[in-house]
């Protein structure tokens, strides 16, 4: 169905692939998987037809060819749903899900009936309950993904390419998603899918390419393929340990939050963090886990409760005094509420601290450059140095850059949304060792995430929220995938 | 049933504010103006507000797509010099006239969208830069009112069909089928997507650039007609007819809940807004408050008007 | 993956340098065509000229960084004009003309701050409005004819040189450096850049976003003021409409200066350059004895070109 | 020669050097007993000379308020189509009389035709409508200032000389007719040659930046400064005394102090003949002579001054006043002259009327 062959791309400054190859057959579920800035979103971007490749051909079903634009591409039978999502903020739900699709009736107009109605099947049989006139500004990044995906769904593809689809949504989404997307292999849509989740790659591929530093590596069949091989692939050399040990002695409460309520989205919530302690916040998407987050930090209004740092309570928190007492929030939203894009790295690692790179007032761009420096040496962040732009860079350097960030603001706590989002095995573990080195230099870390085995791994305790509610807490071998799932999905037994 | 009255008070905010804003005027007119209330006061108005409303109906296109045209003053004044020059009360050059205007007026808005598309410069430049290049132009084709039109062309601005002013029975014509276009055809979905996330829509494979020479284009279209009913109600084109309208084109817009952000807003809400400032406007003349008063009363009107309705986003 | 160091494509260096030549260029040609352009009198007057626009560009430049737009600077320059006029008219009451008009020009800045970022209305049209509202008081307040005499001092710094070097210049440079320095050596001036780049994260790293904006709009009418006192001084006549066209001619040479209305990028000098090239175009159309038609349409030509050479990133 | 001149007292001279016989107005039909209620839709007071034309009708309607019930006040801001709209409010609202001093000619034409053809007098003043279609239309000519200040200022220049113009703005109907009048005159002189003609928006700053451009590019060749009125005029001298000249070529005023006061004071030949604000107040109490039912002229000129400077007389334009005495020193620059109210000033100005 579709043949890479000899493709190179640069861009100012980088070499983001150097003559790759790629072979999909229709019929046939292909990972690609590599480390983060491998290239694979690139190539996804010129599959699409985003960007041209300098060298080396596409063949697509049977014939060279070049596309000149996106819709070229599209009109095709190619359909992308990128690593960071095209959906229209100010347009409903159900007109994203079919925008270059309508739904024609009357005099061949648009029939928002039937577009609402046909949106409300799709989004069911996805089991995700999202209102279709809903404005797709007002839904969370989980229900974002969720209608990006929809889209993919709506008409006929040969080529369908899901760019880390799963990095924000978990569980129940992912198994009906895979269903789906078996569904349409069967159907002899080839399927290209990107992901850092190995485990996913082994449950839903066929087959397996891999990329490193923008060049091919291997392709093979994921049946005679071991999870261990495949990371040395990856990462190129053996990786050890992916979870640090968990802390043994906890140290004392740092923050306390009490009865925490967000305005139709969290419930009188109560958590409190230790210093030296991995705390988790899990449970099913929607949960409001990033509200509860937000309400703490000070970025959402909280309507009711208070919380306590320091020896102080407050009822009302805002960014600037939640920092002031040495609380840091990574955002799940990278985009929208993490990064200027299009600044560079090193003013986007001091944003949050302008105090460290200046005295009275005055900027030491010299020190501010030190620090960028150390920094994208520290988490290995890919990218043309501190002046380069954050704009271009793979989602899991940029992802680095916002850790980086934080864990040089966050002097007490830090809550960390989805802190591997779009992030490599191997970049995966160095955060999470970092994260372990955070809590044992006596911070608390308060961790938002979907993925089961990262709560379970790394987790010294565990919140469980569910509809904006906390429905339990979990420590030592509760940990475990059926209480969590259980609580996440249950009612509290009250 | 309550779906319905959220999205009025969340997506029509703008609408809302402004239809209140009319009623507030008007009952406060017909109290302190024994005439104001008057059937013929009213058509006045809607008389009057005619060239403002189609000028701004072309403006709104533009601003949903994300952008604004500042070149509509000028080409105002440039199709009306053309207008009763080229006519000089000849019924048939007359056809040539209108057929030339509404040509130029279109080109105008095309080029305007390339040079924003291809040249890559912010629209608020050139559609500035346009605006002063038409200026130029027109001032070069004469520096003195010219022309005159036929007998009984001022019929358009003081004529009746079915009792309504034959401008408001057009303008209301226009904007409901341009309400219907946006709706109704995927292109003027497109419009307001480009206005979103205008790579997004690219990537989507949308016709961006369709998209912008259609707004700009039939933003220039707009600008000629308008011309068409100043002419109509001046007697005849003159060099500068068009200056005022530039600024106050855009009011209108944003005062019905039209995003200048793009992406967002409607036709209608921006018909009430053209519709609340002929009255603010007839109203001040009733209330015989100097210029000066004027002024005040109209900047204070406007900002109460589009600050009362607060953007419904999530404040992260 | 591998870093390969390859030179900047030339469209990089039209971005960085553009400005300065298309000002090249221009005085370039006028220089050839009319000899008389570059006499030392005709340069000094246009830096006279150049000193007020270049005075309000500064404040553009700051509410453009933080993706606003100000409308208001003309009425505001002209408000501060007729407050020049309403005293005395002796240098005794220049300093009591100074606080007024700077106080009406930092409210003006205020009021527009604070419904911007309290009620969040767009800028154009909250500045929109109170250029109208300020017009009014200026007509009620003077009944429309402006009348009494700038103080002398006033009549100096706006017309006067010093050995060729206008006063009102020297100001430009004190004032530029300044917001320069602030904008590029100091924390306020990251602030600003970061709020313009991504006002909601701006908020979520502790940046009290809002105040900086405010703050922008703020400085922004003040500067109006000032340039509005020092151009009073251009001519002992001060009319309803000093300044007229202002508001418009900074926001070009803003653009034309690299500032991105988008917000978050652009410099000071960028929009300087902007400013100068307004200038310079006026003074060239004069020298080559253009008739009116073609002034306007050269300045809108320009306008454009000038502006496309910023291509944006793809 | 320099005996004081006191000013013109006589009949209106267009009078009586008019060849045919002035047209009077019946307005026996217009007849009705008072107080009347009187519109007024101004073109706008954007600049010192409409306020001041402002002013002296109100003045006039404080001075017969005995006859007015009510005298409303539209102002269009300079736009045509807001007057258009101004004018048919007040016919909606019923006036008696209505007084246009209009935007543009063309623009109103059709609009107050309307109200005449609806037998509402009509008087016009400053600026007329295209048609016949009105009572009485009070006005001073812009041809007469510019076939005047041109022809004084070509034989002040001994029929020989380069000149620069400094009209107002392109495509405005005052500047238009005394740009016209003015080359017509200078055309009849070979000698004199039309250096340059920029435009100045009536606006002090940018007379004084072109005047300061064109001195650049000019020097000394530049005999004399003909300007289509004071405002620019006066930003002109600036920039010429700023250029350190010393005995200033001849220079046309209208209307403003600051021009005359800026001559007299740097000793510079000027001329000046305003176009008078008193129009108005003349409008008004014609308007009152119509409804009361006496014949009117269908077309009323003021009679306005010729100012020179002492000794400048030419041949054929004679002073009747001298700019010394007719230049205010004591008063501001901006002060408009000849409105007909004693020690009228703008600032201060304020009287009683039935409004
Ligand atoms: N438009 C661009 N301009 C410059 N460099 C770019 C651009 N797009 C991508 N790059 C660079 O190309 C390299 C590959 O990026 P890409 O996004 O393809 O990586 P990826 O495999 O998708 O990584 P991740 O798994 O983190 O998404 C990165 O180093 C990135 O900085
Ligand atoms: N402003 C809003 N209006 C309406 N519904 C909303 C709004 N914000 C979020 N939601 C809904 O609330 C649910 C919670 O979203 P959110 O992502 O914040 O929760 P979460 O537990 O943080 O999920 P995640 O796994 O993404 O962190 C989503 O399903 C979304 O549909
Ligand atoms: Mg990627
Ligand atoms: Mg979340």
């Amino acid at each position: 169905m579709l043949t890479i062959s000899k493709v190179s791309k640069s861009f100012p400054g980088v070499k983001a692939l150097s003559n790759v190859q790629l072979e999909v057959k229709a019929g046939e579920i292909h990972a690609l998987v590599g480390e983060n800035g491998a290239g694979k979103s690139t190539l996804t971007r010129i599959i699409a037809g985003v960007h041209k490749p300098d060298e080396g051909t596409i063949e697509f079903d049977g014939e060279i060819v070049h596309w000149d634009s996106p819709a070229a591409a599209k009109a095709a039978g190619i359909h992308v749903i990128y690593q960071e999502f095209v959906l229209f903020p100010n347009l409903t739900v159900a007109e994203n899900i079919f925008l270059g699709h309508e739904r024609r009736g009357f005099l061949n107009g648009i029939d928002h009936g039937r577009t609402r109605q046909d949106a409300l099947d799709l989004l069911n049989r996805l089991g995700v309950s999202i209102d279709p006139d809903a404005l797709v500004s007002e839904l969370s990044v989980a229900d974002q993904q969720m209608v990006e995906i929809a889209k993919a769904l709506v008409h006929k593809v040969k080529l369908l390419i899901l760019d880390e689809p799963t990095a924000v949504i978990a569980g129940h989404e992912v198994e009906l998603l895979f269903g789906r997307l078996r569904a349409l292999r069967d159907d002899g849509v080839a399927i290209i899918y990107i992901s850092h989740r190995l485990e996913e790659i082994f449950d839903l591929c066929d087959r397996v390419t891999v990329f490193k530093d923008g060049q091919f590596v291997a392709t093979e069949t994921l049946a005679e393929m071991t999870n261990d091989r495949l990371v040395s692939l990856m990462v190129g050399r053996d990786m050890s340990e992916l979870f640090p040990p968990k802390s043994s002695a906890p140290g004392p409460v740092v923050l306390t939050a009490t009865n925490i309520s967000v305005k139709g989205r969290v419930h009188s919530a109560s958590l409190e963090l230790r210093a030296g302690e991995i705390t988790a916040l899990s449970g099913m998407v929607g949960a409001g886990r990033t509200e509860l987050a937000m309400a703490i930090f000070g970025g959402l209004p909280m309507i009711g409760g208070q919380v306590a740092i320091g020896g102080e309570t407050f009822t009302r928190m805002t960014p600037s005094l939640a920092i002031e007492k040495g609380i840091g929030l990574l955002t799940e939203d990278r985009k929208g509420q993490g990064l200027a894009m299009l600044t560079d790295v090193a003013t986007n690692i001091s944003a949050s601290d302008l105090g460290s790179v200046s005295h009275k007032g005055w900027l030491n761009h010299g020190r501010e450059k030190e620090i960028a420096v150390s920094e994208i040496a520290n988490y290995r962040i890919a990218c043309r140095g501190p002046q380069g732009a954050v704009l271009t860079m793979s989602g899991g350097n940029q992802q680095k850059v916002l850790v980086a960030r934080w864990a040089r603001t966050s002097k007490k706590v830090i809550i960390m949304d989805e802190p591997t989002r779009g992030v490599d095995v191997g970049a995966k573990a160095e955060i999470y060792r970092i994260m372990r080195d955070l809590a044992d230099r006596g911070l608390a870390v308060l961790m938002i995430s979907s993925e089961m085995p990262e709560v379970i791994g790394l987790a010294d305790r565990v919140y469980v929220m569910r509809e904006g509610v906390i429905t339990a807490e979990l420590r030592g071998d509760e940990i475990a995938e059926n209480r969590i799932i259980q609580a996440a999905t249950q009612k509290r037994a009250s | 049933m309550i779906a319905t009255f959220t999205f009025l008070t969340k997506r029509r905010g703008g609408l809302l504010t402004v239809i209140a804003l009319i009623l507030v005027l008007t009952i406060f007119g017909v109290l302190v103006s024994e005439t104001f209330g008057t059937a013929s006061n009213a058509l006045n108005i809607l008389e009057q507000s005619t060239p403002l409303a189609l000028v701004s109906l072309g403006q709104t296109l533009v601003i949903i797509t994300g952008g604004i045209d500042l070149s509509v003053g000028s080409m105002i004044s440039l199709a009306s010099v053309l207008l009763s020059g080229i006519t000089n009360g000849d019924p048939l050059m007359m056809v040539v006239a209108l057929a030339t205007i509404m040509g130029a007026g279109i080109l105008v808005g095309l080029i305007n969208a390339g040079a924003s598309i291809y040249l890559r410069v912010h629209p608020l430049v050139v559609t500035l830069g346009m605006g002063a290049i038409l200026q130029g132009l027109t001032l070069l084709y004469t520096q003195t009112p010219i022309g005159k039109m036929p007998k009984g062309f001022s019929q358009l601005a003081y004529g009746k069909v079915l009792g309504l002013p034959i401008g408001a029975v057009v303008t209301i014509a226009a904007f409901v089928l341009t309400a219907i276009f946006l709706r109704k055809v995927p292109l003027g979905r497109y419009i307001y997507a480009t206005g979103d996330d205008a790579t997004g829509a690219q990537l989507m494979g949308l016709p961006r650039h369709k998209v912008l020479f259609l707004a700009y284009g039939f933003c220039g279209l707009m600008a000629s007609i308008a011309a068409i009913f100043l002419v109509a109600r001046l007697g005849s084109g003159q060099p500068y007819t068009g200056q005022n309208f530039t600024l106050t084109s855009i009011t209108p817009v944003v005062v019905g809940g039209t995003l200048l952000s793009g992406g967002r807003g409607g036709v209608m809400g921006t018909l009430m807004g053209v519709y609340m400032v002929s009255l603010l406007n007839n109203l001040l003349n009733f209330l015989s408050l100097s210029t000066h008063f004027q002024l005040i009363v109209q900047g204070l009107i406007v900002i109460i008007a589009v600050s009362v309705y607060v953007e419904n986003k999530r404040k992260v | 993956m591998a870093h390969t160091e390859q030179m900047a494509p030339a469209r990089d260096i039209l971005r960085t340098y553009g400005i300065h030549i298309v000002l090249a260029a221009l005085i370039g040609v006028t220089a050839i065509l009319s000899p008389a352009f570059l006499s030392g009198n005709n340069i000094s007057n246009m830096l006279l000229q150049a000193a007020p626009l270049g005075i309000v560009v500064i404040g553009q430049v700051l509410v453009i960084l933080v993706r606003g737009l100000d409308l208001s600077v003309a009425s505001v320059m002209a408000t501060a004009a007729v407050v020049a006029t309403t005293f005395s008219g002796q240098d005794s009451d220049a300093f009591p003309v100074f606080v007024v008009a700077m106080l009406i020009g930092l409210a003006t800045g205020l009021v527009n701050g604070l419904l911007i970022t309290k009620r969040n209305v767009s800028p154009f049209l909250v500045t929109l409005a109170t250029m109208t509202l300020l017009q009014g008081m200026r007509f009620a307040y003077t009944q429309g004819a402006p009348s009494g005499n700038v103080p002398p001092i006033y009549r100096v710094l706006g017309s006067q040189t010093f050995y060729g070097v206008p006063y009102n210049l020297m100001i430009l440079v004190v004032l530029a450096t300044v917001f320069s320095v602030l904008l590029h050596k100091t924390t306020y001036g990251r602030q600003v850049y970061l709020t313009g780049g991504n006002p909601v994260m701006a908020r979520l790293v502790g940046i009290h976003a809002d105040r900086i904006t405010i703050a922008s709009y703020v400085i922004s009418g003040g500067l109006a003021a000032l340039a509005g006192l020092i151009y009073s001084g251009f001519v002992g006549i001060v009319d309803n409409w000093v300044g007229r066209g202002f508001e418009l001619d900074s926001i070009v040479a803003a653009v034309m200066g690299g500032v991105a209305l988008s917000g978050g990028r652009g410099t000071i000098l960028g929009g300087l350059f902007g400013a100068a090239i307004l200038v310079v175009v006026f003074n060239a159309v004069l020298m080559l004895g253009m008739p009116i038609e073609f002034q306007i349409i050269i300045k809108g030509i320009v306008i454009i070109a000038a502006a496309a050479i910023y291509v944006r990133r793809a | 020669q320099d005996a004081d001149k006191t000013g013109y007292k006589g009949a209106p001279r267009t009078m009586l050097w008019s060849t045919s016989l002035a047209t009077m107005m019946d307005t026996t039909q217009y007849k009705k007993d008072g107080p009347y209620t009187i519109g007024f839709s101004n073109a706008s007071i954007s600049n010192s000379w409409r306020v001041g034309m402002l002013a002296s009708i109100q003045q006039a309607a404080h001075d017969n308020a005995d006859q007015i019930k009510q005298l409303i006040i539209t102002d269009a801001n300079d736009d045509p189509a807001k007057q258009v709209s101004d004018v048919q409010d007040l016919i909606s609202r019923g006036v008696d009389l209505l007084i246009v001093s209009a935007a543009t000619a063309e623009a109103l034409d059709a609009i107050v035709t309307q109200a005449y053809e609806q037998g509402i007098p009509v008087v016009l003043v400053d600026r007329r409508i295209t048609s016949e279609n009105f009572t009485t239309f009070i006005t001073a000519s812009d041809m007469v200032y510019g076939h005047m200040s041109a022809q004084w200022m070509v034989e002040k220049l001994g029929g020989k000389g380069n000149i620069v113009m400094l009209p107002g703005m392109a495509g405005v109907s005052v500047a238009v007719n005394r740009i016209a009048a003015a080359q017509e005159v200078f055309a009849n002189y070979p000698d004199i040659k039309v250096l340059d003609m920029q435009y100045t928006d009536w606006s002090p700053a940018k007379g004084k930046q072109v005047m300061a451009a064109l001195i650049q590019q000019y020097g000394d060749q530049i005999d004399g400064v003909w300007n289509d009125h004071g405002l620019q005029g006066s930003g002109a001298i600036e920039a010429m005394v700023e250029a350190g000249w010393t005995d200033l070529p001849p220079i046309t005023c209208a209307d403003l102090n600051g021009c005359v006061k800026l001559a007299v004071q740097n000793k510079q030949p000027a001329f000046n003949y305003d176009y008078p604000p008193a129009m108005g107040g003349v409008a008004l109490e014609v308007g009152l002579d119509i409804l009361a039912g006496k014949p009117v002229p269908h077309q009323y000129e003021m009679s306005v001054d010729v100012a020179i400077t002492k000794g400048d007389e030419t041949v054929s334009v004679k002073a009747d006043k001298w700019v010394e005495d007719y230049a205010r020193l004591d008063k501001p620059n901006d002060l408009i002259l000849s409105t007909g109210i004693p020690d009228y000033d703008p600032t201060t100005f304020s009287v009683e009327y039935p409004q």
